[in-house]
């Protein structure tokens, strides 16, 4: 068996993908849909929560997509959700379930689990970061007696955004989990749903700032504020992690596309540690 | 290091004749009153005394546009595409031996890139020294790259008047001469004159820089919030000529093309410019890098700071070929020094 | 199925359907893929069913502008070829006068005979879905464009100067030669065609969305053109806009 | 025998631009018979009015893009010759071997694409593409070589690049030039098989003679530059094209109608045959020959015959051109200036359709006036002529026949609508 990274890593070209096949789609949103994807025999995923793949359909094109199952559940078939917001998403949301598409990686650095061990866990998800998030989640879930206390912070526009509803309700049922939700428009029955952005949900929660590690994900808009928040609950900037999208061509630091003043997102993030990116003006 | 050699300039065109039954060749050629890279048929079409190319001969290492892999669109063939033309680059000058330096460290460093690797295992460079500078722009001696790095090149050229002397940097530069009769082993006194040649030609190299190089990411680290790349926004053109010709960028974008009956297709890669407005633009229609200043500063804080981070190198090789480039004349050269002159001035504005 | 594409020229040179034809030199496959169900230039059936069409020529008259609405009824991708259908182009020249000056001075006492009104772009009348720019079009870009209909995509051309192309092709800069070229405001994608055959970019392919027209001023200046000339240069495929602008 | 016919086409297809054919025969007796031109006029005079003199061939190349290359060169020698400009010995070899191309580009065009799919009962050449794609390869690639001469002199076949007023602003390489003579020397057999092509189809009886009007030159089969010369006898230089013409409108076309001693004359391939035959490449003596043409050819239908003739001509002429240009090599050569700014002149060629001309007035390099007299617009009288004389001679064969017959009259004209729909009134000071 070889790990797919050794496999982009060892073939000829490290631009060559590896044909994978797409065996179910799932609708998640209207705009979002979850590919299960099955590698050929022989090839496993060993990635990391927090790492991206580059999925491809030959001909039309490549982008970058973040690991959504959890290297804890499956290690030949892995879970990507993916919205349609252009090109070769808007291709990818055409397939059916046999298709075949390219894949090369896992590439960048995660999340240091770790480092997370017998912490307090507060994740902060917007929109479709849930869908990175949900690899870490589900990574700790499966490992939940090594970890301390967890929070999930969720905001997203409407009901009808929701992604991964049945596993909401999971950790919703869950002792160990505390999981809030806003939003904008707050049109669903929910034990715990506030009117608002996932800032608002800051009031309602309590944690203890000296052993708690946060992790943002969410679109470009959020961060500021959101860290503004979980600075204000007292939590140190080193232990407040965020992971960042840019446009990327090359996942392997060389086009230059997603970099951040000196740093390439696709090789020392998309994970990054707060502290090493708040100065850098054209991260958030 | 092997012992160099002297080939006669006489005997050159006939190295030439020699060396074409094995490889292709190419080198610097006069084209409308300016020199551009490309195929020699003879000596005849060479112009090694030249000033800077267009293009750096970095094309024949990232080219303009390079099919990485070709496939079915039913994805049951994908096979990656690499360079297998034996070329022989002649003519390279100094400043772009160590872009061609520095470019070796990027596309080694971390992935390695195999197809770099591949025009790289191809490519046999054959440096030229430069004996005067290469007109108004160019202040390769201010940054430093005016000699010849050790590890770009295979031969070196030093035009001695009547014989070439030439420097042999690797085994399969030397090869080059295996069965070629024309050249011979340098002497003692041959180093001596070399070494003349190369100490008489530096009071033609001006300073230009008022900083020393060793400063320069310095002083672009201190520079970032400096007023002076609005200054430079207000009047670039956003056009990417700059990025294009410097032999140090090697930014790319990568697509598919497709063939009309959608079954064949190559995923291509070609260059791309930092300096165009979509470059970091991504879905939802957020940009990273909207304004022209931002995007200025992101070229220069890339040739002076973060690819100094990055290799150890920094990343302007002084070729001046943007500075000939761009039409509304910002110059790395100018850049710099107003950088320079602010920082300067900034502690007496304090105190004042 | 095969999708069904019809071509439809309104007041054009047919320079961008003969592109269409050479384009099969290169892409005879093309053939097999679309049925092509009108193509007046070239062929006598005229199909009415039909998904992608492609508009030539820019819209004079106003009846046209009733073909261009039946056009765009029925299909499902409309996309406008070539400069005179995505500019207005060379048809435009004449926006300069009045549509009175033209009746009196070039129509003379015929005036009555022939309707015309001032040239526009077809997007003056109907919903473009995309535009392959240029005078003539690029066959390249052609192929490219069907392409990614075909696929199902949405066509994209480039929105970056044509120097970047012309730099690529080493070409001696136009305001060297003391010439002038609108290449620092104009939109590639031609392979920066015109300056390499020593011609100055005009713009056909029109502006690019984002240009920085008070330092393209200063190149002017700086290379003793004047303002009046690269207006005299831009009026060559641009004086549509020109004067929209003008009005705005 | 009912004779009530009825001909509307409307929008004829297959040709380039916007005309209909308008034939009302009540009974038995011809009330109409028209073709009209219903393209929008496009003011093209208009257009070059108060610009600068190099500028007007890039205008005018736009009137056409099939003979986009024949307007430009058109163009410039007006302008040349308003400015008294002369061209150099290579500048005049290269515009001859690039209007070589545009000739090959045109008349491929026409002969395989526009033309053959009537004699072989199709709608367009499109199905002949699975049927006999020998055929339509076979197009593609001379089609391609056409446009390959014109890539190498200026850029691109339409709307060509290099040329400019006084020379060229590109010059070939040598490596260009062996590339394409190697091509052309290629393509020998394709020209085999097209006249083999054409040699096979039957042509619609019908003759009719009228006048036919080239240019001529003493020394070539003239395309560029000439004595205007008519069948008819007779020969005037350019600066009296509209003593020949006499140009006149008719309501019921935006192209404006030419005489010269009789009602009506043609021109094109055709004619430039009847007035240039003893011109003619020994190979291309040798095609008409097979195809069984010899001055004067009467039949208009075998006006695309004439031109497979023309294509042998244009090919060969080419090799031996590319050869020599081979053997003197091509310099770069700065334009020649012109030695005056305020000028009148005239220029004509003999684009693929006929004979075309540009005048223009300039004033400090200045256009102030101009006027083109396209050569589709020559031939409109001749082909109503023509239809009134064919109509009542098939009316027999029912509306669907002469309907096809009329089409197949129309195109056999190669007729360029846009190109002629014009209606300035130009009065030149003499
Ligand atoms: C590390 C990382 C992880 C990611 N994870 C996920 C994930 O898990 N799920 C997910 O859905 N997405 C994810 N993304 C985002 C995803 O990569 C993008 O949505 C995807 O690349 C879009 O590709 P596309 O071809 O569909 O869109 P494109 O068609 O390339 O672009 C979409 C939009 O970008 C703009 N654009 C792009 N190119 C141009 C151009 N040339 N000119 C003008 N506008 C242009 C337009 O606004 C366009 O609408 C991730 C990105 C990164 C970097
Ligand atoms: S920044 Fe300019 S001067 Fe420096 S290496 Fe690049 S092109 Fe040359
Ligand atoms: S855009 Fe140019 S080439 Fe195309 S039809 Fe119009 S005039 Fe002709
Ligand atoms: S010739 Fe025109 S397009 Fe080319 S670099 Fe100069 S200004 Fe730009």
């Amino acid at each position: 068996m070889t790990s797919l990274l050794d496999q982009t890593r060892f073939s000829e070209s490290i631009y060559k993908p590896t044909m994978a096949r797409i065996v179910d789609i799932n609708d998640l949103t209207a705009l979002d849909r979850l590919f299960t994807v099955e590698l050929p025999d022989g090839v496993y995923l060993d990635h990391q929560p927090g790492q991206f793949v580059k999925v491809s359909v030959l001909g039309v094109g490549e982008a970058p997509i973040s690991i959504s199952s959890s290297p804890s559940r499956t290690r030949q078939t892995f879970e990507l959700a993916i919205r349609k917001v252009g090109d070769l998403t808007g291709v990818l949301h055409d397939l059916q379930a046999g298709a075949m598409v390219g894949i090369r990686g896992p590439f960048g650095q995660g999340f240091p689990m770790d480092r997370f061990k017998g912490k307090n866990l507060l994740f902060i998800a917007g929109g479709c970061g849930i869908a990175p998030l949900r690899s870490l989640i589900n990574q700790v879930l499966d490992d939940r007696g090594s970890y301390g206390h967890m929070q999930i912070l969720y905001g997203s526009r409407s009901a009808a955004d929701l992604m991964f509803k049945d596993e909401l309700h999971e950790w919703e049922n869950r002792e160990d989990v505390e999981l809030l939700l806003s939003m904008e428009k707050a049109d669903i029955d929910w034990p715990a749903c506030t009117t608002g952005y996932v800032t608002h949900l800051f009031p309602q929660i309590e944690l203890d700032p000296r052993n708690t590690i946060a992790v943002i994900i969410g679109p470009p808009v959020m961060y500021k504020p959101t860290i503004a928040q979980v600075r204000n609950k007292g939590i140190i900037e080193g232990n407040i992690w965020l992971s960042f999208e840019r446009r990327m061509k090359c996942g392997v630091g060389k086009c230059g596309h997603c970099q951040i003043n000196h740093i390439y997102v696709c090789r020392q993030g998309p994970a990054f540690q707060y502290q090493h990116v708040k100065d850098l003006q054209e991260a958030m | 290091m092997q012992p160099a050699k002297i080939l006669p300039k006489s005997a050159f065109p006939g190295w030439i004749d020699f060396l074409k039954r094995s490889y292709t060749v190419v080198g610097p050629k006069a084209m409308h009153g300016q020199t551009v890279f490309g195929e020699i048929e003879t000596a005849d079409d060479l112009t090694l005394e030249y000033n800077q190319s267009v293009i750096p001969p970095k094309k024949y290492l990232v080219p303009q546009r390079e099919v990485l892999i070709e496939y079915k669109l039913d994805g049951t063939e994908v096979e990656a595409k690499f360079n297998e033309e034996a070329t022989v680059v002649f003519g390279v000058h100094t400043c772009d031996l160590h872009a061609i330096k520095l470019l070796d460290l990027i596309f080694s460093k971390g992935f390695t890139d195999q197809h770099y690797a591949a025009h790289r295992d191809n490519t046999i460079i054959i440096g030229y020294e430069c004996l005067t500078t290469c007109g108004p722009e160019s202040f390769c001696r201010s940054m430093g790259t005016a000699s010849a790095p050790e590890s770009a090149y295979d031969l070196h050229i030093i035009d001695m008047g009547s014989d070439y002397f030439i420097q042999i940097g690797t085994e399969r530069g030397e090869a080059l001469f295996t069965g070629y009769d024309g050249v011979f082993t340098a002497t003692e006194p041959d180093y001596a004159r070399m070494n003349g040649t190369l100490s008489d030609k530096w009071q033609r190299f001006p300073y230009r820089l008022d900083v020393d190089v060793t400063e320069i990411p310095d002083l672009l680290a201190e520079s970032y919030h400096s007023d002076h790349w609005q200054e430079l926004a207000d009047i670039c053109l956003a056009c990417g000529m700059c990025t294009q010709v410097c032999p140090t960028c090697y930014c790319f974008d990568i697509r598919d093309e497709v063939d009309v009956t959608l079954s064949v297709g190559k995923r291509v890669r070609s260059w791309d410019s930092c300096q165009i407005d979509s470059f970091a633009l991504v879905a939802g229609g957020h940009n990273f890098r909207e304004t022209r200043a931002a995007r200025q500063r992101h070229r220069f804080m890339r040739k002076g700071k973060y690819q100094f981070d990055a290799t150890g190198m920094v990343g302007c090789v002084g070729c001046g070929r943007c500075a000939t480039a761009c039409l509304v004349d910002i110059t790395p050269i100018k850049t710099f020094n107003e950088l320079y002159r602010r920082q300067q001035q900034q502690p007496e504005e304090v105190e004042a | 199925m095969k999708p069904k594409i019809a071509f439809f020229d309104f007041t054009s040179c047919e320079g961008c359907q003969l592109t269409v034809v050479d384009s099969l030199q290169t892409n005879v496959g093309l053939l097999d893929m679309v049925e092509i169900v009108q193509f007046r230039e070239a062929m006598t059936e005229k199909g009415t069913d039909y998904q992608i069409a492609f508009v030539e020529g820019s819209c004079t008259r106003e009846s046209d502008e009733d073909r261009l609405r039946a056009i765009r009824e029925q299909a499902d991708v409309v996309v406008a070829l070539g400069a005179c259908a995505h500019l207005g182009g060379i048809n435009a020249i004449r926006n300069i006068y009045s549509i009175d000056e033209v009746r009196d001075e070039v129509y003379g006492d015929k005036g009555e005979w022939y309707e015309t009104y001032q040239p526009r772009p077809i997007d003056a009348v109907i919903a473009v879905d995309a535009v392959i720019p240029g005078c003539p079009i690029d066959r390249d870009e052609f192929i490219a464009v069907v392409t990614q209909v075909l696929q199902g995509r949405e066509p994209r051309i480039p929105d970056h100067p044509v120097c970047i192309e012309c730099k690529l092709n080493e070409t001696v800069c136009m305001y060297l030669r003391g010439e002038i070229c609108l290449g620092p405001i104009s939109r590639a994608g031609c392979g920066a065609i015109c300056p390499k055959y020593g011609f100055g970019c005009v713009g056909c392919r029109g502006m690019i969305s984002n240009p920085n027209l008070e330092s393209m001023e200063e190149v002017l200046e700086q290379y003793g053109r004047t303002l009046e000339e690269a207006r005299a240069k831009m009026s060559m495929f641009l004086t549509y806009q020109t004067l929209e602008e003008g009005e705005s | 025998m009912t004779t009530n016919v009825k001909v509307d086409v409307h929008h004829l297809t297959r040709v380039e631009g916007h005309g209909n054919i308008v034939v009302n025969v009540v009974d038995g007796s011809l009330e109409q018979c028209e073709l009209q031109i219903v393209e929008t006029p496009r003011f093209f005079e208009a257009m070059v009015k108060d610009r600068p003199y190099h500028e007007t061939s890039h205008i005018t190349s736009r009137i056409c893009g099939i003979c986009a290359g024949g307007h430009a060169t058109t163009s410039l020698r007006a302008t040349e010759n308003a400015l008294g400009i002369e061209p150099t010995e290579q500048t005049v070899l290269l515009r001859k071997l690039n209007f070589f191309g545009e000739i090959l580009d045109s008349h491929v065009l026409h002969v395989y694409m526009l033309v053959a799919p009537d004699y072989l009962g199709l709608g367009s050449v499109i199905p002949l593409a699975s049927t006999n794609p020998e055929v339509v390869l076979r197009a593609l690639r001379m089609k391609k070589l056409a446009g390959d001469v014109c890539e190498a002199i200026c850029g691109r076949h339409t709307h060509p690049i290099g040329m400019t007023v006084g020379g060229f602003t590109h010059f070939p390489q040598r490596a260009d030039l062996e590339a394409l003579r190697e091509q052309l020397i290629a393509s020998r057999p394709d020209l085999e098989a097209t006249v083999e092509l054409y040699s096979t189809l039957s042509l619609p009886a019908f003759e009719r003679e009228t006048e036919y009007i080239a240019l001529r030159k003493p020394d070539e089969y003239a395309f560029i530059d000439g004595m205007i010369a008519s069948t008819d006898g007779g020969e005037w230089p350019l600066s009296a094209y509209q003593s020949v013409t006499n140009e006149y409108n008719v309501p019921h076309s935006s192209a404006k109608h030419t005489k010269n001693q009789r009602d009506s004359y043609m021109v094109g391939a055709q004619a430039r045959f009847n007035v240039n035959y003893d011109l003619l490449h020994p190979k291309a003596k040798e095609a008409a020959e097979a195809l069984n043409l010899r001055p004067k050819i009467t039949n208009p239908y075998a006006n695309a015959a004439a031109q497979v003739v023309e294509i042998v001509h244009s090919i060969e002429e080419a090799i031996v051109l590319t050869e020599e240009l081979l053997e003197r090599g091509v310099q770069w050569e700065e334009p020649v200036k012109p030695t005056r700014l305020t000028g009148e002149g005239v220029g004509a060629c003999e684009v693929p359709r006929g004979i075309l001309f540009h005048h223009y007035v300039y004033e400090e390099g200045f256009a102030v006036k101009a006027n083109c007299v396209i050569p589709t617009g020559q031939n409109l009288a001749n082909i109503e002529a023509d239809m009134r004389e064919l109509v009542p001679t098939i009316l027999h064969e029912g509306e669907d026949a002469v309907t096809l017959k009329l089409e197949m009259l129309v195109r056999a004209y190669d007729p360029c609508i846009s190109c002629s729909t014009h209606l300035l009134d130009v009065e030149f000071v003499e």
